[in-house]
């Protein structure tokens, strides 16, 4: 029964255990409950994916209807690749929010966050799994939800607002979507992934798939915050908790980049995409200017959590770069990053959480003498913030060398610069925090309270810390996946990779 | 068109003009109490005579019976929506009230 | 005229959409930021349900064999979508109440000193 | 004539929408929303879509108005005036908005029965269902049994904004919270009425949740209307008494037991050797066993709509109760 | 004697890398008691260059000696290789880490310096990534190396804590970093989408179909990657990371850190662009000038600065620039040369640096002008200058003699007069900041006093620095009477001789 209902089951288990944890009531077992479905779940999407690796495309049909007019679950190795990322991560900031929301969250809504994080969880996967477009649409809404409630439950005062204004401007991305999916369907009459695909091949140059095209691509660039429309994002991880944060900006955004990959791939094909519609140019060139504004901002904030919120915008510029290069080396380094960023930007918000949780902030000035007197979370946070960077025997680096040479192959000897010259960038706004845990001298108010963070805080952390240099010397299982992946998509599409 | 057929649309005419009447008062009465006044008689009346005849187009089915239930729910809501208006208004003591067209709308769905 | 005739529920619609998606981004108050996102996804579910529209068809429900039936899929996914909005309204209406007793303004240009602007 | 009917109502559309831009009394705008709502049902029904005129009528129309309202309550009732530039948002909805009427250019023209919805995946549902899944209203097959998943999903939505509102809000249960009562306590017209229709509401919202596979109707109707029977108590005999008859906590329960009840049935399914939410094999007969599982899971449905609305007042009004004694 | 003798060659390649990141391990496992602590750098290090010896017997011997760990991307392992240019730079390195580690105990404890254990632990960090520099077999594996070594040596730079070090420290990682990502990074990607590999072999990795234009951009790429060669205008890291601990200095910057740059150059120079192709490139002959001007400009400011350290890392960038020159000159010779710089070079500054610490500890005094009639106090140290000094200009019988000799009979041979004659001014100029120093020492009175010279003048520095400063200064006579060993070694890198004709 397992082995069949396999593709559901990332789905299915956080959905029914979040209703589970209201009727259970009391946060511990909540807790536990949540760690082991989310535990459950990263061990059921690493077995998909290698039977995505082995096998091929799983393809689940729910209720038993068949593709066009039921519901299709549909796993291939770009979905699962990015599931085990989002559903390990769940485990890990599980493990970590235990003691983390004490100092950041209210007590009486301990039961609530964990719920809300189920089922952003089964929001998320959802997302990843499904094969038909309304599908998506909904689980985009029951993450979205979740999430903006997950925002909300700071007991910072700003946090409201900052939730407010991703409400709006998520809801109006979704709604951008809704309209893209819309046309589409109103030109196909279908809204499986795969049969749209097939459909729209037939009206390739219609105005309405135009316009469905344009729009689709607006709206996930809202959710997934790239450049212009990435406003929201910066206060809402700002002030969200730090467990929400490390959360949400190592799947939320991603998984919004995998949308995006799967639309422009899967459905609409990328000769259609990029040859006839010329995306490529508008998205690289925002990809870029996200690059360069955004780490420019972010070394010039007074907040850490800030910083590496814009540090995020900026990322995700590399991951729709690789995305806009139109080769196969470029989608996967995209698809890399998703995942490696996953890893650095968990470790570094959970660091930063800790920091939060002896110190109950998170701006610069907090960071002064921290190396001395929490040698382990400064140490996590360094080896991340190098990872950021792209220094060699990181995971940022794998995902840069990747892309870079994706933009050698297609001759964007400039993008290739710019990519290497953000990189600098990177080194000033880690560097200055580093800086100040380093070498400078706390506060006198601080001084006492300052001490380790607690080890169930320091044990996801470290796990991340590890799996960001494992990963960055051995590649195979994150490379292999990610080219694997990409060439699969590229097949998709039905269309050869574009050549310059 | 039959006898019935007749009956019934000079009644959905004069439904209609009672409906447009209360309309028209909502808009010319000079405060408050009036309109609320003009809206309530004359919706109440439009509802009668509306739905006496949509019953004639009817076949004596089921749809007669929902109709009948729709009459009789809004005999009794719609008097009762109108005298909350009016005493909520007086108890906090309105007397003259520009926006209430809106309002009237709005007391429809509270029920 | 023809082209009018095919098109014009299209063009009212896109016409509300524009009006809610206005009010969403130009109101100064939350609350009608709030109204207006759902003018604008009222109007998106009108979109959908126009599509379904067969010119001489009745609602998807049998009646007898040789009825011409509207078709029935836009109308699961806006049962769906309405559901939706609503949840999103319910959440943004508490987050305005809450950003009210934080703050004691819900207007937009109020919030620019606090360094969170909406 | 259809047409007709089409075009004067979304003309009243465009003319409530408009005038929403304009007016600062906000108090007037959500009223103009809740017109909107019910104009834009009518146009559903002239649409033939039955069934979302039917939820957009109680859900946009009913419950969204009452919670701007309640928040209004709270908030103030005017919009100060807007110091942005105008110009900006004018250039993206000018822009947004040429795109889709571009867009519009090439459309399947309004109506027309070969367009290509009508023709590719919808006419098995319209032909097939009455005879895999046996239910006269296609909507219901459809959202039940064939796109069940985006149903169970919808129904998660639904819970999420229970858990994002009790999360914001949460609901006190003030003991002392009868001391000042508005207007409508002390009415004892409105308590007759109310006692008189409440029943009937029930037994209204019975008949919608299990008519809804014959006509339109079905959990999320259900849910909304009985949830507005207990709003209409709430508001009339006041908010503790409400609680009184169903707690928050009690509330709570059901909203999670919709949507596990929901989600049962699919596990249940899964057990039997068959795909999740596959109801074929809920009994032995194939159609009996889409019945068996529509029926439940539109149950689930309207339990999770009912508790979450209700929960959803309880939080709204609660907080109007207390800012009242302030 | 050889008690490596049954180890296979990857173990004894995987054994020099590890065992000074064993020996940083040991640091931090033994920090709480500092004679236990240095006692173990002390052994560690000393193991290390029985390694390296018999490693550089392995290569003598002629057997190939490799070590492929893991694969990163496809085709492109962490391998390492040992090859005779590297051998020759990790004999350097190896050896000079056990001198200095004897100065810098003597040093620190002097000094009292704080955070003692993180400056061994980094040290030893520091010469493994050397180690794995010296032998990296792809510039994948050079560079992954490079950047750890930049990474590791920062802490030390920044070792005092104070403003001025982490002004410093801020330049050091600002521009190495910089510099490697912006430019090495993307000449090592450049290369590698052009010629699908970064392996390291002898005559270049590039063939006639490739575009020169776009070799001579890689190659000013490579130039100004390598950041850590310090080329104007990338050198000011060099006099900025001069706020380290003088041990620092010495180690880092007259041996690891600007040698892995010089290094990295020779490499890229030998065996990714081959000498007959560097011939062809239009930008080789504009490199050449800047690294020729880069010799003789900083030279010159040399002159102007009164503070010893800053006085020698000016010079430190001009030789290296010499190493660069003698590359760029694209002659069998002129390489030849300039790799026995990196070894004579480093002997001659190291002593100067451990001169210039040793000053400091024993007299606190920072600026040349206070150094006068200083030969009275401190005259080992000053005779050990005086030799340093003499080696970097290059006059026998120093070791500097060697290797500017063949890089002028380099630039003879490339018919670059121009180059012949920059090396002339450059060793006039060298003697003109360097010589007085040890001169003025001597032979001029300390002020306000003329009294004879007394034995209880003595003030020396504490005894570890004087054993290394000796030690080192030894070695520069030594390598000029006896520096066929090097010499073997440079002849055995394919394709690079000291004897005139290429050794045809």
């Amino acid at each position: 029964m397992l082995e069949q209902n396999l593709a559901a089951l990332p789905i299915i288990l956080p959905l029914i255990a979040a209703p589970l944890a209201i009727i259970l009531g009391r946060t511990m077992p909540i807790w536990i409950l949540a760690t082991l479905v989310s535990g459950c779940a990263s061990i059921i999407s690493l077995q998909l994916l290698d039977t995505v690796l082995t096998t091929g495309v799983i393809s689940y049909a729910v209720g038993g209807w068949q593709a066009p007019w039921g519901i299709e679950l549909r796993i291939d190795t770009a979905n699962a690749f990015v599931l085990v990322a989002v559903t390990a991560i769940s485990t890990l900031v599980l493990l970590f929010s235990k003691d983390s929301i004490v100092k950041e969250i209210d007590c009486s809504k301990h039961a609530l966050f964990y719920t809300a994080h189920l089922l952003c969880l089964a929001g998320l996967s959802g997302i990843l799994i499904t094969g038909d477009a309304f599908n998506l649409f909904v689980f985009l809404e029951i993450s979205s939800l979740a999430t903006y409630t997950l925002v909300s439950l700071a007991r910072d005062k700003r946090c409201l607002t900052a939730a407010f204004r991703y409400l709006v401007m998520g809801t109006i991305g979704a709604t951008f979507i809704l309209i893209g999916v819309g046309l589409l369907y109103m030109k196909t009459g279908t809204l499986n992934m795969l049969d749209l695909a097939t459909r729209i091949d037939l009206y390739d140059s219609s105005r309405t798939i135009n316009t469905g095209l344009a729009f689709i691509i607006v709206g996930v660039s809202i959710k997934l915050a790239l450049f212009p429309l990435h406003m929201w994002l910066p206060p809402a991880y700002t002030h969200a908790p730090s467990a929400v944060t490390a959360f949400l900006a190592s799947t939320a955004t991603k998984v919004a980049v995998y949308v995006m990959v799967r639309f422009i791939f899967t459905i609409f094909g990328a000769s259609y995409v990029f040859h006839s519609m010329g995306m490529e140019t508008i998205l690289m060139l925002f990809a870029i200017i996200a690059i360069f504004k955004c780490s420019y901002t972010a070394a010039m904030q007074k907040n850490v959590k800030s910083t590496l919120a814009y540090s995020s915008v900026a990322q995700i510029g590399y991951m729709v770069l690789g995305i806009s290069l139109v080769n196969v080396t470029g989608l996967m380094s995209g698809l890399l990053h998703i995942f490696n960023h996953a890893l650095m930007k968990g470790a570094l918000f959970m660091a930063v959480g800790a920091v939060f949780y002896r110190l109950g902030s998170a701006d610069i000035s907090a960071f002064k003498g921290l190396g001395k007197r929490m040698p382990l979370t400064m140490a996590a946070f360094t080896l991340a913030g190098l990872s950021i960077i792209g220094v060699p025997l990181t995971v940022g680096f794998i995902s840069k060398w990747y892309l870079v040479t994706a933009a050698l192959e297609q001759s964007h000897w400039f993008i290739a610069a710019a990519v290497l010259g953000g990189s600098l960038l990177a080194v000033v706004y880690i560097g200055r925090i580093l800086e100040a845990a380093y070498f400078q001298e706390p506060d006198e108010a601080n001084v006492a309270k300052i001490s380790e963070a607690p080890l169930s805080m320091l044990i996801p952390m470290w796990i991340l810390v590890i799996a960001n240099i494992y990963f960055g010397i051995d590649t195979s299982f994150t490379t292999e996946a990610a080219q694997h992946a990409a060439e699969l998509l590229f097949q998709n599409g039905q269309v050869m990779e574009v050549k310059p | 068109m039959n006898f019935l057929d007749i009956i019934s649309s000079l009644l959905l005419f004069a439904g209609t003009f009672f409906a447009f009447s209360g309309a028209v008062g909502l808009f010319r009465f000079p405060d408050f109490f009036t309109r609320v006044h003009a809206a309530s008689l004359t919706d109440s009346i439009a509802a009668i005579l509306m739905i006496a005849g949509l019953l004639l187009q009817t076949s004596f089915d089921l749809n007669t019976a929902k109709l009948i239930f729709i009459l009789v729910f809004l005999l009794i809501t719609s008097p009762t929506a109108s005298h909350a208006l009016a005493k909520s208004a007086r108890h906090g003591g309105l007397l003259l009230f520009t926006e209430k067209p809106t309002k009237q709308g709005g007391t429809n769905q509270d029920d | 005229m023809n082209l009018i005739l095919d098109y014009y529920n299209y063009w009212i619609v896109v016409f509300l959409m524009m009006t809610g998606f206005y009010i969403v981004i130009s109101a100064n108050n939350l609350v009608k930021k709030v109204v207006g996102l759902n003018i604008f996804q009222t109007s998106v579910f009108m979109m959908y349900i126009s599509m379904g529209k067969v010119a001489g068809g009745t609602a998807p429900i049998v009646v007898d064999d040789n009825t011409l039936y509207s078709n029935p899929l836009p109308h699961v996914l806006i049962l769906t979508a309405i559901v939706v909005g609503v949840a999103t309204t319910a959440v943004g209406l508490s987050l305005i109440i809450r950003i009210k007793r934080a703050y004691g303004t819900v207007e937009e240009n109020e919030f620019e000193h606090e360094d969170d602007a909406i | 004539m259809i047409e007709w009917i089409d075009l004067i109502l979304l003309g009243m559309l465009a003319l409530t929408a408009l005038r929403v831009i304009f007016l600062k009394d906000l108090f007037a705008v959500v009223m103009l929303f809740g017109i909107y709502s019910f104009l834009s049902a009518l146009v559903f029904i002239v649409l033939d879509a039955v069934d979302v005129a039917f939820t957009e009528a109680a859900v946009g129309a009913g419950i969204s108005t009452v919670l701007m309202l309640g928040t209004l309550a709270l908030t103030g009732r005017t919009e100060k005036e807007n110091t942005h530039s105008k110009l900006l948002p004018i250039l993206v909805v000018s822009v947004t908005g040429a795109a889709l009427i571009y867009g519009t250019l090439d459309m399947p023209p309004f109506g027309n029965p070969d367009n290509p919805i009508h023709q590719h995946v919808a006419p098995r549902y319209i032909e097939d269902s009455p005879k895999e899944v046996g239910l006269p209203n296609m909507v219901t097959s459809v959202l039940a049994s064939y796109r069940g998943f985006d149903t169970l999903g919808e129904t998660v939505v639904v819970f999420s904004a229970a858990i994002g509102v009790l999360a914001l809000l949460g609901i006190r249960r003030e003991e002392d919270n009868n001391t000042p009562e508005s207007g409508f306590k002390e009415h004892r017209v409105l308590q007759i009425v109310a006692k008189i229709t409440i029943p009937l509401v029930i037994l209204f919202a019975l008949y919608v949740q299990f008519h809804g596979d014959f006509g339109p109707g079905g959990g999320f109707q259900a849910g909304v209307i009985a949830a507005a029977a207990f709003i209409l108590y709430g508001l009339v005999f006041g908010l503790a008494k409400s609680m009184a008859v169903i707690s928050p906590m009690f509330l709570r329960y059901m909203a999670a037991s919709g949507v596990l009840l929901y989600a049962g049935v699919g596990l249940f399914s899964m057990m039997q050797g068959g795909n999740f939410l596959d109801y074929n094999l809920l009994a032995s007969d194939p159609v009996a066993g889409q019945h068996y599982g529509i029926l439940i899971i539109e149950l689930g449905v309207g339990i999770t709509v009912f508790a979450v609305m209700l929960t959803i007042f309880y939080a709204f009004a609660s907080q109007t109760e207390r800012s009242n004694i302030q | 004697m050889n008690i490596w003798q049954g180890f296979e060659p990857a173990t004894l390649i995987a054994l020099s890398i590890c065992i000074p990141f064993i020996g940083a391990i040991l640091v931090i496992a033994t920090g709480k008691s500092p004679n236990l602590r240095e006692a173990s750098t002390l052994a560690i290090a000393a193991l290390l260059f029985t390694i390296v010896l018999a490693i550089t017997d392995l290569t003598f011997s002629g057997v190939g000696q490799r070590l492929d760990l893991i694969e990163v991307f496809p085709q492109l392992t962490i391998s390492f290789s040992v090859e005779p240019l590297g051998v020759l730079f990790a004999l350097v390195a190896s050896f000079l880490w056990i001198i200095t580690t004897i100065y810098a105990i003597g040093y620190m404890r002097g000094h009292n310096e704080k955070n003692q254990t993180r400056f061994f632990c980094c040290f030893a960090l520091a010469i493994s990534s050397v180690m794995a520099i010296c032998f990296s077999d792809n510039l994948l594996t050079l560079f992954i190396f490079y950047e750890v070594l930049t990474l590791s040596t920062y802490p030390l730079v920044t070792h005092a804590g104070n403003d001025a070090a982490k002004k410093g420290g801020r330049i050091y990682l600002g521009i190495l970093l910089g510099t490697s990502v912006a430019f090495l990074l993307f000449a090592i990607l450049g290369t590698y989408s052009l010629t699908g590999t970064l392996d390291f072999k002898a005559g270049g990795i590039f063939d006639a179909s490739h575009s020169k234009l776009v070799l001579s951009c890689l190659l000013v790429l490579f130039c100004y990657g390598i950041g850590k060669a310090a080329i104007m205008p990338f050198h000011r890291w060099l006099p900025a990371a001069m706020v380290a601990p003088t041990p620092v200095s010495a180690l880092l910057h007259a041996v690891a850190v600007v040698k892995a740059g010089v290094f990295s150059i020779l490499k890229v120079m030998i065996y990714i662009f081959g000498l007959d192709m560097l011939k062809e490139l239009s930008t080789t002959d504009v490199m050449l000038y800047i690294g020729a001007t880069t010799v003789l400009l900083s030279s010159c400011i040399a002159m102007t600065k009164d503070n010893l350290k800053a006085r020698l890392a000016y010079s430190t960038v001009s030789q290296l620039s010499y190493i660069v020159v003698g590359a760029l000159l694209a002659t069998s010779i002129a390489s030849a040369g300039a790799a026995m710089h990196i070894a004579t070079h480093a002997v001659g500054k190291i002593t100067l640096f451990f001169c210039a610490g040793a000053i400091m500890v024993a007299s606190h005094k920072k600026n040349i002008s206070d150094m006068v009639g200083l030969g009275r106090q401190m005259p080992i140290t000053m005779t050990a200058f005086a030799i340093g000094a003499i080696s970097i200009i290059g006059l026998p019988p120093m070791a500097g003699t060697w290797s500017k000799w063949y890089l002028v009979l380099g630039a003879l041979e490339a018919d670059k007069l121009f180059i012949v004659a920059v090396l002339m001014i450059s060793s006039l100029l060298n003697i003109a900041y360097l010589l007085p120093i040890p001169v003025k020492a001597f032979f001029y009175p300390q002020e306000g006093q003329n009294t004879p010279w007394d034995k209880h003048d003595i003030k020396e520095a504490p005894l570890p620095m004087l054993l290394a400063l000796t030690i080192t200064s030894m070695g520069c006579l030594a390598l000029f009477f006896y520096p066929q060993p090097l010499l073997d070694l440079i002849n055995l890198i394919p394709g690079i001789s000291t004897q005139l004709d290429g050794g045809r």
